[in-house]
């Protein structure tokens, strides 16, 4: 099995998708003369051409309204923002007519799309560059919110979420685009609302989304080596959310870790910590812990932003914690 | 007039006519309790969306328009059954119940809403438009949207895409001279909205809305060149609205003086007496048309009186396809 | 104790201080000529004029902006929003301005300034005006977020939200408006982050925010009709959050439902959900409930958009569930 | 040249030269590492903000730009040292640490930053203009951005706002020809922005800004009207950018040719030039102001680093007043 970038899976994704079907198209702030900010279409342009390519103005807001537009006129765009930091200005766009357009026409009008880009902090970027905003999506009916962590889930999900009939928002990360991973030559497809158990393990779950399950992974390594055995639980999508694997790898092991690169008021990490506490009750041998960011923007000095988002030590910490190993 | 086929004038005169008296149908129903929330009546602007509308092929041509829907729901042919029946929330409306008086929508007549965010669907009709330069259709877009839209960032950013793009879509600003309570001059640098189309280096006119010919005319220009060229125009078509905003607008901050000015040049009364003068349409004729449109209107409350609310159970569909 | 209506309320407030303090002005569209549109700034304009109660452009994210370098260059803006709904359009001027200039200055800029306006359902307005969006201002470090349910607390908070050296996010409520309570004449304040008990009881506490206040009431009274006596917790700050006299509560009662207006996925009500499962693990007889909406969008017909809220059938029962009354 | 003092015109060509100097150092530092993120330099532009920002009293005036901000920050007459700490993320930095390259502040001088959202500082700028007239203070605003940023919807929305309001702010579309990698006559419907201030009714203008006096001149006079007649301008000044758009840009959408044209007006050699011409200017003097300026910008290295890290705790500082 080759292995390709995160870049490049979701490159292949997009190819794929455009070879396959006439109708997808990708726009967005450079994507197409200049192969893309983080080079993810790279010679998407040289093949497609401009019809099917298209560099966009700097109006988010517009553009992603451009992508509702033409995916309820029988399109199928792939709007990509430059970060979601940028798409807070397209929100009323996603929200108020993406979200809705299928329910306020009473089903008439669906919106086969993707929302994509990378979320969450880089490095040396400050506040207004470095959020990570998919509790703002997965709060929203009538969207689905994707998050793949590796190469090979994100060119499986990017791929679903194509073709799939309504909008979606797919969360990439620059921190990851030059990561590498197994992805197969032939085709294939990762269904939504199903998690992946990246690790198994008896005594601690620990649920993580995106990129962090490169921590979580790391953690697990170090508490493997104090006898602690842990198991991780990749979501990969926010909405649908996989609720039961979540649950049966907590009957399994009475206590859970969630890790979520968000601030914690009213997040993703927050309400599945409530919904194990609700519906695994009886399960846990101990409350359920959350390690995210600091509630505060992002610092611009690079060991105060370190120092401000999830780690390998928090999550480690916090597992021995669930586990009355330490305090 | 002589130019047009009397039916096609009887035509005209009839939506406008129909929209009328939906519209004060659905006003009583309002005080009547049977439709709630925000009903955003047409009453004084039919000639801007029947005369526009009457421009196009809508086989391939488009719709788009904010929350002051139903003329144009109308205009392009849909059933008044399902629009009355979308105003009393039942599940034979158009919406399923789900929109009501701002969401109406039908995708077989290239109706693509009603929308309530003000300036929110102009990206989005912009978008219909980069729909049919891909797929090499010739059909074109009109979008509706207010005076009071008009300073909405969507319509800046819109515009000039549009352009750059060469994109079939004529903007249409109906300047009813109110965005809710605000004369437009208040708000707005330019007086003149048609002004606007020099940022995006395309045609922009001022055009009479309580005329439907010239409304048909002007804009009929715009779509023959979107159609042919590809390009986007930007029209201000000047009307006015009889009614206050919405139903609990007692609409205080204009005159009577203003109200009845606007009334001694009400399209309908307008081509009415053009008509007549000209021969073209007869006491009886008249008679009937009106006739006929109270019946339709009158079986549109019919049907949704006896149409069945939508199931508890409904609320859960429509979210995802 | 004069009983005056939220609308009312509020606009005594905003009276007091714009008498009290020159630098405080307010902004929206129709709050001036046209008295408000939904009344609540009343004579203002006619009080204090053009200069300090201004009529914008449909403009949110513009004027919203405006209101921002207002703060920062020595006022004290009061932005209406004719409802939160639209105040989507101005998000990135709240998140990434308002409530990041403070950080990105390194201390230097301030915005001492009120965001407000109704949030929340009202009647017969289909999805796109019916939205319940304070999930999107709580979960933003670097914003207040209030939501008063009653006149006493409206006048006192919005009077601080107006001396506060930050920008605070001021929830009010269509269907409120007409709503009367006891407001004394003479002047007073209520700090943020204290939430407010407004029934005591010994057997579940009701965690409520703004209107829903009224719906856990006549839900406790029932509750009392069958010998369950029930606490009532209203937050009236989302952010801060008096997290403690949540905790206090529940050490008492050992059972907690949380009532929330909003979507249920990364909601304020399934963070407090968390928050208590975690930190008073050993209080809890039983998981936390949350009544919220449906996760959908909100249908126009009555009969639908009622029975997606939460109501007072659905508070109580959700009560007698946490006591293992009910299923 | 002649009616200029020859102090005022070494003036501005001293700042030219600082920002230059301090930009390339700024590139170097950022090739060892020393700075990360985003680093937007503004070689090449130095008239544009020398030349506007000497047109202000900052006792009253402000400015406020985008995230390629260092040359707005030094013309407004910032420490360079607090500028380079910021820089390397020092606590001794204009904004602690916090903010980096694109954000710099400084209350005091009324700069009010250094905004990494494209098109977000407008309203902002509008807001800081509204504050002026409500204080009846008799100052105005500057607001720098870019070619990219005229197309958002804030532009829109707010030279409405400051047209109705009569507010005195200057815009100041910095025309470098790109925004990030493209061409700005690509998404741009008009290729002439001053075209623009007539969808607000207000002046509009194209400037050389490779030609710092002209810069000054025309910026010169929009302030005063402003300040006179409280009134807003828009200003397209014409300038190029000599780097990538950040460090990690190749720049590879423009020929070398291209490039050269530009260099070959370089602001800071044509006035140099200017200068000795008109026996204004001796080698002497460009000597000591350059070994003045390179002193300045290596002074401000030496103490960036050996300024303190901020604490780790003081990342819980300044998230609320
Ligand atoms: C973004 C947004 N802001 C505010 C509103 C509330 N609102 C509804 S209609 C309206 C006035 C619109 O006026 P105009 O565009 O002239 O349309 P008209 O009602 O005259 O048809 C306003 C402010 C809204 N729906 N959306
Ligand atoms: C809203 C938003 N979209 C996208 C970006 C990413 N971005 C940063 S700079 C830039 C180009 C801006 O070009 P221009 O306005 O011409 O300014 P210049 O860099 O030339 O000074 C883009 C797209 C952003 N920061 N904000
Ligand atoms: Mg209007
Ligand atoms: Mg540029």
């Amino acid at each position: 099995m080759p292995e390709i970038t995160m870049r490049d899976a979701i490159y292949q994704a997009m190819d794929e998708e455009m070879a396959r079907d006439e109708r997808v198209f990708l726009m967005g702030e450079e994507v197409a003369e200049y192969h893309g900010a983080y080079k993810v279409s790279q010679d998407l342009w040289d093949k497609y051409g401009s019809r099917r390519v298209i560099d966009t103005p700097i109006t988010e807001e517009g553009f992603a309204g451009v992508g509702v537009g033409a995916a309820i006129a029988g399109l199928r765009p792939i709007v990509e923002f430059m970060t979601f930091n940028f798409a807070i200005q397209a929100l009323d766009q996603i929200i108020n007519n993406a979200a809705k357009m299928l329910h306020m026409s009473g089903g008439q009008l669906n919106v086969p799309m993707v929302f994509r880009g990378p979320n969450g902090p880089a490095e040396y970027l400050s506040s207004q560059h470095s959020q990570a905003l998919h509790a703002q999506y997965a709060h929203i009916p009538g969207l689905k919110v994707v998050m793949p962590a590796t190469p090979y889930d994100a060119k499986g999900l990017l791929k679903t979420a194509i073709r799939d009939e309504n909008p979606v928002i797919f969360m990439e990360a620059e921190m990851s685009y030059g990561l590498k991973g197994d992805v197969p030559r032939e085709e294939y497809l990762i269904p939504f609302g199903q998690a992946d158990i990246k690790r198994e393990g008896s005594d601690v779950t620990i649920v993580t989304m995106g990129k962090l399950l490169f921590l979580a992974q790391q953690a697990a390594e170090a508490l493997a080596k104090e006898g602690v055995s842990a198991e991780i639980v990749d979501l990969r999508s926010l909405r649908p959310l996989d609720e039961e694997t979540i649950y049966n790898s907590v009957a399994k092991t009475n206590r859970c870790v969630i890790v979520d690169e968000a601030w914690p008021v009213a997040s993703v990490g927050s309400h599945i910590g409530w919904l194990i506490s609700r519906n695994a009750f009886d399960d846990l041998d101990a409350p359920v812990e959350l390690v995210c960011s600091d509630d505060v923007p992002m610092p611009y000095n690079h060991r105060l932003e370190l120092a401000v988002q999830p780690s390998v030590e928090k999550i480690a910490r916090a597992a021995k914690k669930v586990l009355y190993l330490e305090a | 007039l002589g130019q047009y086929e009397p039916e096609f004038l009887h035509g005209l005169l009839k939506q406008m006519l129909l929209i009328r008296r939906f519209e004060e149908k659905a006003g009583q129903l309002y005080g009547l309790r049977k439709i709630g929330g925000f009903c955003h009546l047409y009453i004084g602007q039919e000639a801007v969306a029947v005369g526009a509308i009457a421009t196009l092929d809508l086989a391939k041509d488009y719709v788009l328009t904010a929350y002051r829907d139903h003329g144009h729901a109308l205009a392009v042919g849909m059933d008044p059954n399902s629009l009355m029946a979308e105003l009393l929330g039942k599940a034979t409306g158009c919406s399923r119940g789900k929109g009501g008086s701002m969401h109406m929508f039908d995708a077989e007549k290239h109706f693509l809403g009603g929308n309530g965010i003000v300036g929110a669907h102009i990206p989005v009709a912009t978008g219909v438009g980069l729909s049919l330069r891909y797929r090499e259709i010739d059909g074109v877009v009109l979008c509706f949207f207010g005076d009071g839209a008009i300073h909405q960032g969507s319509f800046h950013e819109s515009l000039n895409m549009a352009r750059i793009w060469d994109l079939p879509v004529i903007y249409i600003c109906e300047n009813n001279q109110y965005g809710m309570g605000t004369f437009y001059q208040r708000v707005s640098a330019v007086h003149d909205f048609s002004r606007m189309a020099g940022s995006y280096d395309i045609p922009g006119k001022q055009v009479n809305g309580m005329d439907v010919l010239s409304v048909y005319e002007e804009v009929g220009q715009a779509v023959e060149r979107a159609r042919a060229e590809h390009c986007p125009a930007l029209l201000e078509i000047r009307t006015y609205r009889y009614r206050g905003h919405s139903m609990s607008d007692p609409a205080k901050y204009r005159t009577r003086e203003e109200l009845d000015s606007y009334k001694a040049q009400d399209p309908i009364t307008i081509l009415q007496a053009a008509l007549a003068e000209a021969d073209l349409l007869s006491e009886e004729q008249l008679k009937a048309m009106d006739a006929e449109v109270k019946a339709a209107v009158a079986e549109s409350v019919e049907f949704a009186e006896q149409s069945d609310e939508p199931a508890l159970e409904s609320r859960f569909e429509d979210v995802l396809a």
